[in-house]
């Protein structure tokens, strides 16, 4: 397979994926929205059917077998979990219900702690909704300021101003990689800036922790957040990661069970980390599930995810430009190396929306919209853009049959 | 899988590539904006009521084909209709893209003539928003004129 | 089987549960822990991984096939919790990663928008730490008052004062049942007095909906709470029911994809119900498994399984006072239509956790603690009770299995 | 499954039947309550420390025969030695029970005697809990002594 990683068995890892093996109209599925969720493999459905069928039980809180035996399963998912980003302890990973909550946690807990109305907050352009709407709504309640890193031509950030940006920053929050661009982003180097301002780090991780290897420690963030779908694990779950220190400083954000050390009519002491900011019942099968994502992502080896992937933007660059020549504009890098595999585009004037439902006729899924990224959007001057997004399960076949589809759309409008 | 071509008839094909009443109108015609939260899309719909009776309607906005033919579509079919008229107009047709609110009554009898050919979206149910948003937004800058 | 209704074939139903099949050294599984989290029976687990295998997709925002069927059975799924509980409409079904956030959004969303300093939010004393602990943080930020409702001799809420007690207050949030005593509240009545009150009625149900048929329009309530993972359902989702006025003019509890209208870099304007109060991507197969799980609810019959449970009850009261006489107190009401099959109790001055320990020897799987509501546990004069619960899938059995199973601690202690 | 006799044995239940040290310490005596979230369970830690030395510790407080017969040994064995002793010997114990902190050495040499029985614990995780609120507590109290 031309441009394809030889290291890497495509066949074999299609084959623990059981949803591409679905054919449509004796077409295979051509499953292109892996930025938006990804696909489950085998291992991640067998072992939450597992746990429901034979272990189902309460976690952290009863002392019958059952319950012990599921709570190993549970924690030893968290523990895999820490390993799997480096993180120095299990404590430091507290289970969301979506990388969204993850980010509004932060907002809650240590925004409403640490910042007060003037103190600032910067962003990026390229930030997801998930990452502006939280801060948006401090800002109503505080009157904090929001502060934006803009973007270059060629799709980065635009870092000649950072030192002035960060001037007075108590936080900066950024996407690791464009959900829409596909650009990445120097995590290391924005740390260590934002650190250097005296502001804390947070790294919104949900398009790369999927993607490439990531160790949180050598990142040098404050928090990291990400979320279980998007990573071969169930929906329902996200990961927030944060330094022991800081997560201990802070104040709960949602209250209840589980979270409580002692509880008066007047009044209520906080659990020990992590349960201090997981209330109520957690999503325990959903856990387990994200266990053995992570063991499969593992036994895939996140440097060849990247490696192919790698591979993947290089074939569908090529052939997308070939093919097409300015009748496709790609909103992103070219270089393969410093963007993942996620291409947003305009293509002959068609509506994205109408695109992707002609693209659907071939089993080709994309995703049309503004991919939660409205600021954004408004400034690369599109109201939507078609996306297709690669995951370690797409191969160049996929590829061509985008470039096919294409083809065919023209044919309508 | 329903068929593309249900989706795409001639009719809005033709609608979408030459709009109908596209444009604005000034001040103290009514204006409202739409957003369809899914794909981005807006569109803004100008209404000149006066008398209670449409006198003149234009749009603008960016959309799919869908969300455009279907708003150019609804601009002729209105014009000249009175408020009542028109809002028994869009019970109609929401009702045919299966969202009929249970309080109010459709007039089955109401003939949309060459919207029936958006009948189609509802095979395909999330454009039904698509199909909607001029609509919604028409909606919105009636109970203005009628403040 | 004695004590048993007739109508109900509990061997079917059993069937229907895998977990209950298992075997721990030659002997059956006794789950009695159901207060705490309930059991899937396989129709909840099948479609589930058949969602994964086949179906998984984004919902609700992408225009291919494979989307729009997720996004069907997703909103199908909403649909039928909304007939479930005789909601008015599917808008006014909010889901939440459990029921915990569910009182959570409303105490922050509608609490925050409605509540000043000095202003009253009557509680009882039987409630779960998660309708407690939420409140208190926001006693701790604004200063409003807490009341309680006391309890009677026979553990029911003692109603004498109610009105005194419900003058000039803003919110009554009252469990439907005590997941400790078992005790059933009148629900019905208490909403209206909250009414007659001026104030609104928010109702945890978490103890109820997965018992007893639930008609929140009957209930008179303005919002209702409940868990997926106490009904059969999947863990990792939680239900919150209001009335569609109400939850309109309630601000959104979390910002980010999915929740929004508008974005902008100054500001954003909130999505329609009840995608404002849904932010980023939701546990979309666990809907799906919840669906099922009301499907399965429904097709055996709430009123079935409640006139099994009060056999249950009766069965399991008439047994442990016959066999143990003074040996057990019994923390919660006696008449079994009053209450739940939920068992609270002490046991030859045994700590809980140590009888829980040797009832898992077994395989007798019972709680033991505070439940999660310590407050009560202070008014009842415990510190921890053992918990045995009961379900639709329990039988006289596993009563009976229970009161061999105490017969033996003795033997340690 | 791991046979309950692992967990009761017979040194335990003997100081959960017959806890010693049970009592109050006035001030200045310092004292330190730990709470079992899981269980309700709460304990109360005395500690007389004079010299860098525990003088006298006694302990209150409700729960189940592993915590009680735990914290009952642990005043047993710590009476009379140095708050660096009572440090090393807390790191062992927590060592046995699979908390070991990596960045505090645990001297393996150190014999924690009767308390080894409490081993079986490990085998029932939830019960580690039980097991160290006593030693989590008293960690408390003795921070509080050197302020
Ligand atoms: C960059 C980025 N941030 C945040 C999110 C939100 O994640 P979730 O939907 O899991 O809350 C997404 C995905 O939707 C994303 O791509
Ligand atoms: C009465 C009651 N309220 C609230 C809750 C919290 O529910 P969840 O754990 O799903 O958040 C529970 C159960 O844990 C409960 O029994």
């Amino acid at each position: 397979m031309a441009g394809a990683n030889r290291d890497f068995d495509s066949a074999a890892i299609r084959r623990d994926f059981p949803i591409l093996a679905t054919q449509i109209n004796g077409k295979p599925l051509v499953y292109l929205d892996s930025a938006n969720t990804s696909q489950k493999p085998n291992i991640v459905i067998d072992a939450m059917s597992k746990f429901m069928r034979e272990t189902y039980a309460p976690i952290n809180r009863s002392a019958y077998t059952l319950a012990a035996n599921a709570t190993e399963l549970y924690e030893g998912a968290r523990n895999a979990v820490a390993k799997f980003i480096n993180a120095n302890s299990s404590q430091e990973i507290v289970f969301t219900k979506n990388a969204t909550e993850a980010l509004n946690l932060l907002v809650n807990s240590w925004g409403r702690a640490n910042l007060k109305t003037g103190d600032v907050v910067l962003l990026t352009h390229m930030e997801h909704h998930a990452n502006i709407v939280p801060w948006q709504m401090l800002q109503q309640e505080r009157g904090i300021e929001l502060r934006w890193v803009p973007l270059t031509s060629d799709y980065q950030l635009d870092l000649t101003s950072l030192e002035t940006l960060l001037s007075g920053v108590k936080v900066f929050s950024f996407t690791s990689m464009s959900n829409v661009l596909g650009t990445i982003n120097p995590v290391e180097k924005l740390c260590a800036a934002a650190h250097a301002a005296g502001a804390i780090a947070i790294v919104d991780a949900c398009q790369s922790v999927p993607h490439t290897h990531t160790d949180v420690r050598a990142l040098g963030a404050d928090f990291v957040t990400f979320s279980s779908h998007k990573m071969c694990g169930p929906s329902g779950l996200g990961v927030l990661w944060g330094r022991k220190e800081l997560l201990e400083a802070m104040p709960p954000f949602l209250g209840g069970g589980n979270m409580i050390s002692e509880v008066r009519l007047d009044g209520f002491t906080c659990a020990e980390l992590p349960a201090k900011f997981e209330a109520g019942t957690p999503a325990i099968a959903e856990v387990i599930g994200l266990g053995a994502a992570v063991e499969f992502l593992s036994s895939v080896g996140m440097a060849n995810i990247r490696q192919h992937e790698i591979a993947m933007s290089s074939y569908v660059l090529d052939l997308l430009t070939t093919r097409f020549g300015d009748d496709i504009t790609i909103h992103g890098p070219r270089n393969p190396e410093l963007r993942g595999a996620t291409f947003s585009f305009a293509f002959r004037g068609i509506h994205p929306h109408d695109l992707s439902q002609v693209l659907d006729q071939s089993n080709v899924c994309v995703r049309a919209g503004h991919h939660c990224a409205k600021p954004l959007m408004k400034i690369i001057g599109a109201n939507a853009t078609a996306r297709a997004s690669f995951y370690l399960y797409n191969t160049t076949t996929d590829a061509d049959a985008l470039a096919d589809a294409l083809d065919s759309a023209s044919d309508i409008f | 899988m329903p068929g593309i071509e249900d989706l795409y008839r001639e009719i809005i094909l033709d609608h979408y590539r030459t709009p109908r009443n596209r444009g604005e109108l000034q001040p103290p015609a009514i204006s409202s904006e739409g957003h369809n939260p899914l794909c981005g899309d807006d569109i803004r719909i100008y209404l000149d009521v006066a008398d209670g009776v449409v006198r003149d309607v234009k749009f603008s906005g960016q959309g799919c084909s869908i969300s455009q033919s279907s708003t150019s579509m609804m601009t002729v079919a209105i014009k000249g209709k009175t408020v009542v008229e028109v809002g028994a107009f869009v019970r109609r047709f929401k009702h045919m893209m299966t969202l009929a609110d249970n309080d109010e009554p459709v007039d089955e009898s109401i003939n949309l003539g060459d919207i029936e050919a958006l009948q189609g979206v509802v095979k395909f149910p999330v454009r039904i928003k698509c199909a909607t948003l001029g609509w919604n937004t028409l909606l919105e800058a009636l109970t203005e004129s009628t403040k």
